[in-house]
């Protein structure tokens, strides 16, 4: 995705300058789903497997191969490179990486470590020998080997595994050793961090155009959370790479001459999800209604760009497990309409419907880190009047919103979106083991739709691969079928990159790869 | 320096060309009464639709259909200014009444009474001071809830004690002054001449603050906005006006040029206003 | 020397007074850090670990318990650690309060040269016209939003012509904006009330008599005018302490500069109330100090206040 | 010779809202050099106007409309008022000085005296910094000032009227100017202070053979110190002429009035005591100390009265005098309630004063008039509310008024009584004259029909015409309503003319007091004796008083 390299190949040397949006809040692996996170822990980590962006196939990279796997997908089998040391010297060996997996799929309460979300069923690990590892499972865990590949699996120094919750929050990162190719130099609290290049790396995953040391000798990342500022100075040349470049920034960038990469993120799509346990919206109708009644082309077309497609299922077309939902999203008023005059919902004077006094009255919340969230919330709204229901957008900073978030009668519609290339990502979304967007627990902690659950559980534990993709076909189905969710577009990670830049590659899911770029000049 | 043979110079000659200063103050009165307008009547004043806009129309520049433009969902600007002032004024006259009725109470108070309660209060609003405005206002807001009028409340609460200090200062010195002691001396009850003498003549200065207070009011609910902690979208506020279209700044400079200078102007006035208030009652 | 300590007495008073409020303030916030750290739905943990969580942080424990603890922490300099980050607090603060400290020190500096700028030139400038029109700058300024200004500041001044940089810039390159942007609203208050005091002072009848003695204008000004109308905008400057702090918190923000105001604001987002308690705290004393110095330096400007001081 | 001083048909005009206001009239003037020409006339005639443009100094607004101001210099006459700006700050200070009105505020309050004083110097760069240094003190020496190099580190506020206005009288005659404006100098000063204030002036005078334009109100004032006295009525010349010719044989009416009016140049002797019955006031052993709280005595406890006993009989004028901070408010205060001695009792008639402290029996016995006649009026009050006032406090059975109607015909009633028209009572204390202002002021605390009113210096502030008129209205009252008066004072001339009794106080001591008559004419204290000198009369006045004092010797000689 990288302009043509002016025929002279990279050139080695210089200082990145790298924008990000906000800090980062913590280095612990699993906790780099948060971009600011990942983006980091991406470039100063290495992983057992390495997942091909493009095609999501996975191939070797701290491991010399892909792993052995019994048949129901409850043991995994390592053999690690022995040459591969950490940036504190320390050699990467079979009993670190065990270790590094089991605090990842167990977590340590004590410390407030979480357990990943990305490994599921896991038991323990065990050393075979000193290059083989091998990983237990309870129950089949089919997305372990995609699992090892993603950044929540960054595999860090014995020293770095003793940090508390604490020792991976801000103003720790040089403690954060990993084996990637960049190391953390310096860090400004809140502001900057200098990452310096790795001159010993020299274990790149196969496919990398870069075998060797980054091309770069130091990248800083700056934080400038001000949209405006960001991109000012960007076009200004300030700075080399912007993360986040909004849509309504776009031309902004292209027209000052930069490009602009919009990676894409190989998960679920940005929409909403329908919380179907509340007494509004417990009848289906209801639910069809709203989607009927949303005109997500308008949505796309007005606040979005091209790198935004409109979705057409509830995973990305480019996730593992897509499945079309043709015709499901449908913008039809008039069904709407129908739909919920069917369903005893009465318009009432100020044109929003009642139904025995109960007033048609939704509240969504803000996606803050989701691209204009505010304006396509405020434009559902008012598509939404026209069938006469009322969508208010949640008010309250983020730990309001956090709150919030998993309180049904604060919050019925949930406007999220995740991204992850593996089947699994489904699961993270909407199981009740996970994100939950649907809230489909009860009070006992059941599932209240346990036949979702069930299909959800398939994907995550079905072992073999055709397997999964059927069992998240029957997900997508199932979803489209009682109305849960309503997909917007397939979101993308969008980089704004000065021409001087070259190489630039993100991992599946739309973190930097800092490896290969160089800069002209 | 020697051109510089000012105001301390006797004049000579009068200057010719001198604006009355009474036509600035009317000036400052007709744009108050066209804001207030706007608040009131709003939709005499613009036919388009300050909610709703032509997604298609995005970001036009200002011309005869759209006199501000439009914004980033195709909504005439100009029509979210005029249903904005509601909001706005509304807001401003909230927090400044808080302000107002609370920090005059306190100040009243402790002035009026004096000793161990007015060390008290006065210690009180010493806290209040020391508390960093705008982290009270947010922490307000938290506590609260968001929405207009709490983050009104918000504002209004960070300006208690500024009105506290004030209105004590003006009944200490209404106190000392000969016709309070006259009044006390023709057989006037505290409460009489409290509110007989006190209350007046030591209002004028708090209502002027009061003006000036609604201008750094407004300003004040623009900036919770721009934090993130102001009016829900897609109500039309002007504060939030210019904060949700700082993303603009280089693109569509009239999304926050436009509403800025009728918030300037707004904010002006008013303190043109309260000066002619302070200048009718010193 | 009883009224300095009665008087230091009484800052110290404001600021436990502080502390207390500020607590109970905090404390009563709904939503607390563990859940806008951990309860997001994106980490999936379950009720029971939350509450072990809190547990661990001691966010169960009675009220009084913990703004006993806290005051203790205080007391001996361990401000604790931040519920958000996990960093220590002191060292969230020592890496935040040195930028802040430049920023609003040299953003009040240049805030009263412009204000003295305004003033002198709204009492003392030739024309009339002139006069006037620098006397209507402060409430211009007063009207004008400190994250707009900021905004146009860095449009103009560095994205359009390129003159001082914003990222990666030197340390002096990087004030600039910033302390211009924080400089115009305090500037606006300070001229508003120095214009105030001179024209109070040049009406005193000693003006006159200095007048009649040959005084030429900048006699006035600097011997006559300067010291008498110091005072009243010292007085102010004082109380202009807290507008810095929001001033800065608007500024940081705008300039993606390190400091505690970009604290401040991150951590009310997330109610990491650890850090919010230091941050009121080193305000409420900083306020206190400043207040404390302008009355214990208000005599020596004032002669007529020194018996007072001494009574 | 010519003169030095030549002002020449002076029209000055000022801004007022919106159309400009002349408020002298074409006035020419003679002053020649090394005399002293007074001018004269009640508050608002134009006097400072006259001698700020002579200075050049007219405030914003003001602006001389024809005429000319003349200065005869070194180098020939030259017209003030057409000086370039430069050139005419270069004269003030140098050739033409200011003696300011009020010492308080006509210091800058934080430069010590010695800067001060140098100000001239320096401005003028008169020599080196030692030099000016070394001048400085001689001139505080020159001046009288004690001690001159502690005066000249001192601050004004550590120094008393007296020293400030010599302070400033230094400062004018650093650069030994030709002519010294001197704008009432000695007017906020007591009677003792004036008098060695204006001997300095009048030596300094003499010694630099410097002319001085004397502005005053007071006539007595003029005719004791001026070779020519000039008087002034609305901006407009009444008469020019030597002192002595002006004050004897006055050309105008109004002159005469003036003089006539003017106490201090009385020539009637003391009222004569009236009959002595059963006093109804009587102070006994008051003392009140200041800054004492409780029984611990404070480093500032400050004993303002010190046992002073009194008596007034009943419908009888007891006078108070003394010299600032001699303690008079305070005892009229004690007497009228309004604070608590520190011991002493109070009585009028049966009323316990000091038990009755703050009761509406109190009230109804006593009421206060106070020196300012406009502080004392709620500026947002009418007329007519400020006078109704007392009535509304009082209980209903009590006098007390609620009916509107009832209250507004009470109101007209009082107003009438001190001379008003009825329709002031719909105006704001703003829109009335300060002659005014003290009738309404009078007219409050007579509303409750008092029996004893304290006037707290109740017209010093007003001119000597509007206060002959509140004098007589004072003692009109008194004959129709029989009041007892405590009147209070500085001014020995008022106490001539309103006195049955008085009392003479220095710090916070009673050092005489028996009749008017006695203590005016035969003083037994030094201190009383060095009042009354210091009263200024011209030389014939005071020869003319003697004469009266002989026969009142006399007089009382018989009766014992
Ligand atoms: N700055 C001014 N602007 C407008 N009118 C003024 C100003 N100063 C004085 N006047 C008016 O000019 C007239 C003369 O005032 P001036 O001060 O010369 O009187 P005066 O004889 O000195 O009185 P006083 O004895 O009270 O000092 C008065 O009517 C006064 O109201
Ligand atoms: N509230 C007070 N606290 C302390 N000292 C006071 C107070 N009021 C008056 N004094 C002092 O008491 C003394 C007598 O004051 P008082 O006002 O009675 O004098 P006065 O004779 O009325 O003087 P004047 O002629 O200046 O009005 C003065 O030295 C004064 O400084
Ligand atoms: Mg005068
Ligand atoms: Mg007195």
């Amino acid at each position: 995705s990288s302009p043509q390299a002016g025929g002279d190949g990279p050139v080695a040397g210089g200082t990145l300058i790298y924008l990000e949006h906000q800090a980062y809040t913590s280095l612990y692996p699993p906790s780099a789903g948060f971009y600011p996170n990942g983006a980091l822990v991406n470039n100063l980590t290495a992983r057992l497997l390495h997942q091909d962006p493009e095609t999501l196939e996975l191939e070797p990279w701290i491991a010399t191969a892909l792993p052995e796997v019994n048949a129901d997908a409850t043991e995994y089998t390592f053999d690690l490179r022995t040459d591969v040391t950490y940036s504190d010297g320390t050699p990467l060996t079979a009993e670190n990486v065990v270790a590094n997996i089991d605090l990842f799929g167990l977590g340590d309460q004590d410390r407030a470590l979480i357990v990943s979300e990305a490994i599921n069923n896991y038991e323990r690990g065990e050393v075979v020998d000193e290059d083989t590892v091998r990983f237990h499972f309870s129950a089949p865990s089919p997305g372990f080997g995609q699992a090892v590949s993603t950044i929540n699996s960054g595999l860090l120094a014995d020293a770095s595994l003793e940090l508390d919750s604490e020792g991976f929050g801000p103003g720790n990162a040089a403690q954060v050793i990993g084996a990637g190719p960049f190391v953390v130099e310096s860090e400004e609290l809140g502001s900057t961090i200098r990452l310096t290049a790795r001159e010993d790396y020299a274990w790149a995953p196969p496919s990398a155009s870069n075998q060797g040391r980054a091309h770069l000798d130091a990248v800083d990342i700056v934080i400038a959370p001000e949209d405006s500022v960001r991109i000012g100075s960007l076009t200004s040349g300030q700075a080399h790479i912007a993360r986040q470049v909004e849509p309504q920034h776009e031309q902004q960038v292209a027209a000052a001459g930069l490009e602009i990469v919009a990676a894409q993120t190989n998960g679920v799509n940005n929409g909403l999800s329908f919380r179907f346990d509340h007494p509004l919206l417990q009848d289906i109708r209801v639910r069809q209604a709203l989607i009927a009644g949303i005109d997500r082309q308008e949505v796309v077309s007005s606040i979005f760009s091209d790198g935004y497609p409109l979705a057409t299922s509830s995973l990305s077309q480019t996730a593992l497990g897509y499945q079309e939902q043709a015709g499901a999203y449908a913008f039809d008023r008039e069904r709407a309409n129908a739909l919920l005059d069917e369903a005893g919902w009465e318009v009432g004077a100020d044109g929003i419907r009642t139904s025995e006094g109960q007033r048609l009255h939704l509240v969504v919340n803000e996606a803050l880190p989701q691209p204009r969230s505010r304006d396509v919330i405020t434009l559902v709204s008012q598509q939404l009047r026209e069938i006469g229901v009322e969508l208010e957008l949640f008010q309250g900073d983020q730990a309001a919103q956090t709150a919030a978030s998993t309180d049904i009668d604060q919050i019925q519609i949930y406007h999220s979106m995740v991204g992850r290339a593996d089947f699994d990502v489904i699961k993270s979304q909407y199981s009740i083991e996970n994100r939950s967007t649907l809230l489909n627990a009860d009070e006992s902690g059941a599932p209240i739709d346990g036949e979702l659950e069930a299909l959800l559980q398939q994907v995550a534990s079905e072992p073999d691969t055709e397997a999964r993709a059927a069992a998240s076909a029957a997900v997508q189905a199932h979803l489209t079928e009682q109305a849960y969710v309503l997909p917007f577009f397939e979101e993308p990670q969008v980089y704004g990159l000065q021409p001087v830049v070259h190489g630039f590659e993100t991992e599946s899911v739309g973190r930097p790869d800092l490896a290969g770029v160089w800069l002209e000049g | 320096m020697s051109a510089t043979i000012a105001s301390l110079l006797p004049k000579r000659a009068e200057r010719s060309g001198r604006p009355n200063p009474r036509a600035t103050l009317v000036l400052a009165i007709a744009v108050l009464a066209i804001a207030l307008a706007w608040a009131v009547v709003p939709w005499l004043f613009t036919a388009q639709d300050p909610i709703a806009g032509v997604a298609l129309d995005a970001l036009q520049a200002p011309s005869a259909e759209h006199p501000f433009g439009t914004d980033a969902t195709g909504r005439d600007l100009l029509a979210r200014v005029i249903f904005g002032a509601g909001n706005s004024l509304a807001g401003a006259a909230i927090a400044v009444l808080v302000g107002l009725v609370v920090g005059t109470a306190i100040g009243v108070l402790a002035g009026s009474t004096g000793g161990l309660v007015e060390e008290a209060l006065m210690r009180v609003v010493d806290v209040l001071l020391a508390i960093p405005g705008l982290l009270l206002s947010l922490s307000v807001i938290v506590l609260l809830g968001f929405g207009v009028t709490n983050a009104a409340i918000a504002v209004g609460v960070t300006s208690i004690a500024v009105f506290a200090r004030l209105a004590r200062s003006q009944v200490v010195r209404v106190r000392r002054s000969d016709y309070v002691e006259a009044a006390f001396g023709s057989g006037g009850s505290f409460l009489a001449v409290l509110r007989r003498h006190v209350l007046p003549n030591s209002l004028g200065a708090v209502l002027a603050l009061a003006a000036l207070q609604f201008g750094s009011a407004i300003l004040q609910i623009s900036t919770l906005g721009f934090l993130g902690y102001g009016a829900p979208p897609p109500t039309p506020e002007w504060g939030l006006l210019i904060a949700e279209s700082r993303d603009y700044v280089a693109t569509a400079w009239w999304l926050t040029t436009l509403p800025g200078l009728v918030v300037a102007a707004v904010v002006l006035s008013a303190n043109r206003v309260a000066a002619a208030v302070r200048g009718g009652t010193a | 020397m009883p009224y300095a300590v009665r008087r230091t007495g009484q800052a110290v008073l404001v600021i436990v007074a502080t502390f207390v409020l500020a607590f109970l303030l905090l404390h009563a916030l709904p939503g607390d850090a563990i859940v806008a750290r951990y309860a997001s739905p994106e980490l999936g943990l379950t009720a029971a670990q939350l509450q072990e969580l809190r547990e661990v942080y001691g966010a169960d424990q009675p009220i009084w318990v913990q703004l006993w603890q806290s005051a203790a922490g205080f007391l001996t300099g361990d401000l604790g650690t931040s519920l958000q980050s996990g960093a220590d607090v002191e060292a969230l603060i020592a890496t935040a309060l040195p930028s802040t400290l430049a920023l609003a020190s040299l953003g009040f500096a240049v805030a009263v040269l412009l204000a003295v700028g305004i003033a002198v030139a709204a009492t003392f400038s030739g024309a009339e016209w002139l006069r006037r029109a620098f006397r209507s700058l402060p409430p211009l300024f007063v009207s004008i939003p400190v994250f707009w200004l900021g905004i146009v500041l860095l449009q103009v001044v560095s994205f359009r012509l390129g003159l001082v940089p914003v990222i990666n810039a030197n340390p002096v390159e990087a004030l600039v904006l910033p302390v211009l942007t924080i400089a115009v609203p305090i500037a606006a208050p300070l001229a508003q009330v120095l214009i105030r005091s001179i024209d109070d002072t040049v009406a005193e009848p000693f003006i006159a008599v200095a007048r009649s003695r040959g005084a030429s204008p900048r006699w006035l000004l600097s011997k006559e005018v300067a010291r008498n109308s110091l005072l009243p905008t010292l007085t102010i400057a004082g109380v202009l302490f807290g507008e810095l702090i929001a001033g800065a918190v608007v500024t940081e923000t705008v300039f993606a500069r390190t400091g505690l105001g970009r604290l401040t604001q991150e951590a009310v987002a997330t109610r990491d109330i650890p850090v919010l308690q230091a941050i009121v705290v080193i305000s409420a004393v900083g306020f206190v100090a400043i207040n404390l110095a302008v009355d214990l330096v208000a005599p020596a400007i004032d002669p007529r206040l020194r018996k007072a001081v001494h009574a | 010779m010519s003169a030095l001083l030549t002002i020449d048909d002076l029209a000055v005009s000022y801004r007022a809202r919106r159309e400009r206001r002349t408020v002298v009239h074409g006035v020419s003037l003679e002053l020649q050099r090394g005399e002293v020409l007074a001018l004269v006339g009640e508050s608002g005639s134009g006097k400072t106007t006259i001698g700020q443009s002579i200075i050049g100094l007219l405030p914003e607004g003001g602006r001389i409309e024809r005429g000319g101001v003349h200065l005869e210099l070194a180098g020939g006459p030259v017209d003030l008022t057409k000086l370039a700006p430069r050139a005419m700050q270069q004269l003030r200070g140098a050739r033409v000085a200011l003696v300011p009105q009020d010492p308080g505020t006509s210091l800058n309050p934080v430069q010590t005296i010695g800067d001060s004083v140098a100000a001239p110097l320096r401005i003028h760069r008169w020599g080196t910094k030692e030099a000016i240094r070394r001048r400085v003190l001689d001139l505080l020496e020159r001046v009288g000032l004690d001690d001159p190099a502690r005066r000249a580190r001192q601050y004004p506020h550590e120094l008393s009227g007296g020293m400030r206005q010599r302070a400033l009288i230094a400062a004018a005659i650093a650069l030994e100017p030709d002519l010294i404006v001197a704008d009432e100098p000695t007017s906020a000063l007591d009677v003792t202070v004036q008098r060695r204030i204006l001997d300095l002036l009048a030596d300094l005078r003499a010694e630099l053979g410097s002319s001085v334009l004397l502005i005053t109100h007071d006539l007595a004032v003029a005719a004791e110190r001026a070779d020519d006295i000039a008087v002034l009525r609305a901006g407009r010349l009444e008469e020019h002429g030597a002192a002595r010719t002006v004050l004897r044989e006055p050309q105008s009416d109004y002159t005469a009035a003036l003089l006539a009016d003017a106490p201090a140049l009385s020539d009637a002797s003391p009222r004569l005591p009236r009959l002595a019955a059963q006093p109804l006031v009587t102070i006994d052993a008051l003392v009140h100390d200041y800054g004492r709280r409780g029984a611990g005595t404070g480093a500032d406890a400050f004993r303002a009265v010190d046992d002073v006993g009194l008596q007034i009989a009943p419908g009888t004028t007891h006078a108070l005098v003394g010299e600032s901070g001699s303690g008079k408010t305070t005892i009229g205060r004690a007497l009228a309630g309004f604070h608590r001695p520190s011991s002493g009792a109070i009585r009028i008639g049966e009323l316990d004063v000091l038990a009755e402290r703050g009761s509406r029996r109190l009230r109804r016995a006593v009421q206060l008039v106070s020196q300012n006649p406009f502080a004392s009026l709620d500026p947002r009050r009418t007329i007519g509310q400020t006078i109704g006032e007392p009535l509304q406090n009082l209980p209903l059975g009590d006098g007390g008024v609620r009916d509107r109607r009832l209250l507004a015909e009470r109101v007209a009633a009082a107003l009438q009584q001190v001379a008003l028209p009825a329709e002031t009572a719909d105006r704001l204390p703003r829109e009335l004259s300060g002659g005014q202002r003290q009738r309404v002021a009078i007219a409050r605390a007579l509303i409750i029909e008092p029996q004893v009113v304290v006037l707290d210096e109740a017209v010093s502030a007003l001119d000597v015409t509007v206060q002959s008129q509140i004098l007589e209205l004072l003692e009109r009252l008194q004959r129709e309503l029989g009041l007892t008066y405590l009147f209070i004072t500085h001014d020995l001339a008022v106490v001539r003319r309103i006195a049955d009794t008085v009392t003479v106080l220095r710090r916070g001591r009673a050092v005489e007091t028996g009749t008017a008559q006695q203590v005016l004419t035969s003083p037994r204290h030094e201190y009383t004796q060095a009042l009354l000198e210091a009263v200024p009369a011209p030389d014939w006045l005071r020869d003319a008083r003697r004469g009266q004092e002989a026969r009142t010797s006399t007089g009382q000689l018989e009766v014992a």
